[in-house]
């Protein structure tokens, strides 16, 4: 009953037999700056978190994104404003991603400003949960971001559930969830998959299979060549996209999202990808003990800034010039400066990072407050 | 279909709740029901029967034995707007479902600075006294007592099953419903329910016999127990004040403290097990409140800290008991 | 990487390429009149169990295995006297058929006596647990047969467990379960298969797909075709068997078993059939609230008893007079009597009932005893 | 490998839980260890650094991250002869494997009238006060003794951690094991520990401070929040005794009983909610059982009924503090 594949081919994919067409064929060149633009500020927002938390201003674990930034760009690009999306955490830069079509400084898009990412980031009273919980253990009801606990793979049965809901209200929106590769041991993931695959909801699954779940490889984590194969155990599909290329992920995930969307329900996407340092920055110098350094070599190797640049130049859209103007790929966390992007995004960066900086602290007392809702 | 009291016939304490939830259900179009085999079955006692009937599958799902997940869908339904009755087959197996109670639901307010609600029941079957063994018999309260942004909900008598039940049903925080299935059809504890609508408020003890010469504070099954214990102190000269709690979380402590200020005797019954057990947090509670007040040390009569077990002679052996409470009640009076 | 197939060739299904042969082709005329033997018992207890509930002569739950017994028979049927099982509630009589080759009153064999089970079903002292827990909640650790909690799905992790013990040890054993469709639901199954699977433990899961669990069905269960199609996502076999037709039974069975023998790992037998009763005896008359009669007809239509002997008198192994001496078969709990059962069968039931009658209830002290050992 | 203690080198707390696991591995051939990131990475925090290139993957699982599964397969390596060692990688995550732990590990030996034991350790990074916010934070301790079958274990000092993790692993009784995870690398504390094997036994309190003013009861990381306390009650002329318990099933009451005839006041600190809490539990047994001795109403200073927020001022506002035991011990001193 389920259309599988671990093809790149999507007329396969859909099981039609239509011309071979891709949903990226779709965007147009503005599409491909917007993404690229989404890159440099995944990939700064990264770094620059990196710096202030040597530098011993943020408290907390930093679970850096790098070189895996591809599959939150590629993943939100197709999504419709009123979906609803449950990131975990290695997907800090998401939040203020949702939807950022809409307009980086739009008040009413339907995604995090990154004020408020970064007064989260930094602990204070300005975050959207005013600092009670840490990181990614963010949300918001209001712009449809399900906030997760630390249990990997908790937030599953709550997408199921929020589509749920919008279904019964006539929306017919989908749900996002991001999860490790080696979260998906959970059985929670089997449960709420296979509710969704029975309810046929929109729930779609982004699986970051980044070869490692902290020190585990993931021949230790489950028995399949390609993770994706999963999906063939519920009876919903399954895809592969190459987790370096924005445009694949794009194009993988929007076949997820069209599955969903008209109504056949869950999938699974599996974007392959790589680690770039260790589980945590506090694992950064222990790393070494159980990943050789040729397989950081190998997996460091297509940065996704740089393979969608060549995209871009081998289509027309930009130059060489253009694109070593800022060229922030393929260098490490300690090598790169705020020249190597552009000043835009520095600049939006910047501006959140010193909102955070200079917003107060909840006070002490909110430390009892709303265990309970008091009606 | 929603049933209307007819104001003079009794009913029993399933077709209280069952009563409650229907009523529920057609006041709140934003509610939903989920649980194993609640749809065409009904349930395994008959709570929801007629619910699918009435409302089909947008509203009450016959869900996949995945406890975790009818915890965690329905937190994503409360997430995005919706009420949900969830129901545990029976309340043992909320252990599958432990951690998107615990972690996931009664932290969401709290995590959110109060940004989302979470107007989920959780109820199921409960208590022993019946020989359903390990894994049908728990009364597991204290795991989510322990577990702040948890209601805590056991009725005793069919008025309380339904007016708790549609007050957890309207709390917009989560509540654990604890039902006594040894109650379900117990006869002699049938009651003519009004026709009004009417709730009974969370965090309110109910008195459920007044005397003077100890306070006996129970909840569940265990408060028919102490109103026997009581008789037989009636027949001894005493009068035993019995006090059902209801509501576990919040607790209603004002209600205990005035009757220990006339009786000055404090004993606690429940049949969950000892140790970190909710007996013993009312017994912290009046000794740290009430201390002045207690002439005698305060006494709980729990189940040992042992399962429950098959076969009744044991079974009975490690739970409350009337004689139990009696002599305990009698030792206390007599300190 | 998986070798799977719904299709009953053997030879497809172990994707060799040796000619069509079937485990069972190595069994004998012994052998099959053995399996109608067991079937017999099984069927036996079954109805016996029912009529003494009906007198009123026990406690508990009965969860009638009318209808499944070729499922429970030809599992065991080819297991070493080593190897671990772990029954659940709808599997009374794999406690006493688990090692029934060695000699029903062999006192050595590695399963329980009848008077073993019948005392666990009294509640009487000499049930191997001294009845603290209840009906199919028993097990022994010499016997091999592990404990099950009510909790569905919650011993195959154990069986993984014994089954990892025994490798280190160098014993060459496989552990079996046995689940309802229903029960594969729950998070916990897919840990443990997963888990199975990337260790490679001889761990054969056996479905009893029965089609309902308790009011609910499959549709509402999980969304394959097949089942046995969820091995597919964890990278393990997953095979199909006729549950009414113990000789299919034993064949899938003996592949599953072969595989995880060889050292290759975990499979997944999906056995269809069909629940005769209600859920359990208090559910007998409410089970036609959602359960069409129609097809209940028509799903116990194919009585294990009736095939097996069809099959065997097709092969010699019968003849049609042997085989209407005891017409157990086609009838229902009610109907059957002791004269439609070969002598053998319900002198061996009736043995291990008038045992348990007889024997002592455990003295009530014990109830607080057992909680922790004292070293 | 295993280290031997050299007896004059100061160790800190993680080391000696991390050579007690190295020296029952070399001691007892039949355990096992599992758990997330155990092998190369040797943990999240090092405890079982070095195990994996001893023993290899024979005996020291790097587990998928399935909680429930990793105690199910330890539960069946203890059914069949095995001793495990599970590793949760915070203490935290237990609630993922809650039913494993409760319903089949605790009660095995019980429904077993004693033919199976369950030789495991479940063990894991445990506590607040270190911005761990609330799924990095609990002691939820007490949801596990309200499970019968199951010891529950937690030191404070080094030379106990190290004690105790040996008899737990020793134990034919599955123990859930709470390191304090701030007091892994603490400096103040670090001990030398003894060059011989030596164990801690389950079920003894020790008493951490002599005193005859008031008994303060706590363990874990509190326990120094209570000395330090104690200390500004000495400069106010009052001598705290401080106990220790160290094990909270089975609990010494002997010791704190001693206690109390000497000092007839308690207090009890402990950084768990306070609702069904085990502070709660030992203000119960000490009315129950030492009322005669008690001067004043027992005390419990525990963490608020929340769960532990992140922020440090909203972390410290709802935990137990030296402020808060100090002036709890004046108020009780002074009744
Ligand atoms: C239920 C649960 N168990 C354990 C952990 C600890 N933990 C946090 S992240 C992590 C590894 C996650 O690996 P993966 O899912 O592959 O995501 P990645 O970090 O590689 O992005 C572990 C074990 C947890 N957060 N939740
Ligand atoms: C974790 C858990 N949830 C719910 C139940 C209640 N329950 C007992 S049997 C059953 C149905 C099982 O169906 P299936 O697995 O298909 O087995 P069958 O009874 O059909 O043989 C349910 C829901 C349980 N025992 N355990
Ligand atoms: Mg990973
Ligand atoms: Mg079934």
């Amino acid at each position: 009953m389920a259309t599988t594949t671990t093809d790149t081919d999507p007329a396969q994919a859909q099981g039609t037999d239509s011309p071979v067409s891709r949903p990226s064929d779709r965007l147009t060149h503005d599409d491909y700056r917007e993404l690229l633009l989404q890159l440099y500020l995944a990939r700064y927002f990264d770094v620059r978190l990196i710096k202030e938390k040597k530098r011993g201003r943020l408290r907390g674990t930093l679970y850096s994104s790098h070189n895996q930034e591809a599959i939150l760009v590629g993943s939100l690009y197709g999504l419709e404003p009123m979906d609803w999306i449950s990131p975990i955490h290695r997907d800090m830069p998401a939040f203020f991603l949702k939807d950022f079509k809409a307009g980086w400084e739009n008040p009413d898009r339907m995604g995090m400003s990154i004020e408020e990412v970064c007064s989260q980031v930094w602990g204070k009273a300005t975050s959207p949960g005013r600092a009670r919980d840490n990181w990614s253990h963010i949300g918001s009801k209001a712009k449809r971001i399900i906030h997760s606990t630390s249990m990997l793979a908790g937030t599953i049965p709550a997408a199921t559930g929020v589509t749920l809901a919008d279904r019964l209200n006539g929306l017919n929106t989908i749900a996002m969830t991001f999860n490790g590769e080696g979260s998906t041991a959970q059985g929670v993931f089997h449960e709420a998959i296979n509710f969704a695959a029975v309810e046929k909801l929109p729930v779609v699954t982004i699986i970051e299979n980044n070869q490692w779940a902290y020190g585990t490889p993931t021949h230790y984590e489950y028995a399949l060549e390609d993770f994706a194969r999963r999906a063939d155990g519920y009876g919903i599909p399954g895809f592969v996209a190459d987790g370096q290329d924005v445009i694949d992920v794009y194009d993988k995930v929007m076949m997820a999202v069209e599955h969903a969307r008209s109504g056949k329900g869950p999938s699974i996407v599996e974007c392959k990808t790589f680690r770039a340092y260790g589980h945590g920055d506090h694992d950064d110098d222990r790393a070494d003990r159980y990943r050789p350094e040729e397989e950081v070599v190998e997996g460091r190797k297509r940065d996704p800034l740089h393979v969608l640049k060549e995209r871009m130049i081998s289509m027309g859209i930009l130059t060489q010039e253009e694109a070593d103007k800022h060229p922030a790929e393929n260098k490490g966390a300690g090598e790169v400066t705020d020249a190597d992007f552009p000043p835009k995004v520095v600049e939006y960066l910047t501006k959140g990072v010193q909102f955070a900086i200079k917003a107060p602290l909840p006070d002490e007392t909110e430390g009892a407050m709303w265990v309970f809702k008091e009606d | 279909m929603a049933a209307t009291a007819v104001g003079t016939e009794k009913k029993n304490y399933l077709t209280a709740l069952k009563e409650a939830i229907a009523e529920e259900m057609a006041r709140n179009p934003h509610m939903i029901c989920m649980g194993e085999d609640i749809g065409a079955l009904g349930g395994a006692f008959g709570v929801t029967d007629g619910l699918i009937a009435e409302y089909g599958r947008e509203r009450v799902y016959d869900m996949p034995i995945s406890e975790a997940t009818i915890v965690g869908t329905a937190c994503g339904l409360c997430l995005n707007g919706k009420t949900v009755m969830v129901e545990m087959q029976f309340i043992d197996f909320i252990s599958c479902g432990f951690d998107q109670i615990v972690n996931m639901t009664a932290t969401y307010h709290y995590r959110t600075a109060g940004d989302v609600s979470m107007p989920m029941v959780i109820r199921g079957p409960a208590g022993a006294y019946g020989g359903g063994a390990l894994y049908h018999s728990q009364m597991n309260e204290a795991w989510f007592a322990n577990s702040p942004g948890l209601k805590i909900v056991c009725p005793s008598t069919v008025y309380d099953a339904k007016g708790l039940m549609k007050a957890a049903l309207r709390d917009p925080n989560p509540v654990i419903f604890y039902e006594i299935k040894d109650l379900y059809r117990r006869r002699e504890i049938e009651e003519v329910l009004p026709e009004e609508d009417y709730i009974v408020p969370l965090g309110k003890a109910r008195v459920a016999r007044e005397g003077d010469a100890i306070t006996i504070v129970s909840y569940g099954q265990n408060v028919y127990h102490c109103l026997k214990a009581a008789e037989n102190l009636e027949s001894e000269g005493y009068q035993a004040e019995v006090i059902d709690i209801r509501s576990i979380v919040p607790l209603d402590e004002e209600t205990i403290i005035e009757s220990l200020k006339k009786t000055n005797r404090l004993l606690v019954v429940n049949e969950a097990p000892m140790t970190c057990g909710f007996a013993g947090e009312i017994l912290s509670r009046m000794t740290e409140k009430a201390f002045e007040y207690l002439d005698a040390p305060p006494m709980r009569i729990t189940r040992m800290d042992t399962p429950v077990p098959w076969v009744k002679p044991l079974e009975l052996y490690v739970l409350p008991s009337v004689e139990k409470i009696t002599a305990g009640a009698l030792k206390l009076i007599k300190y």
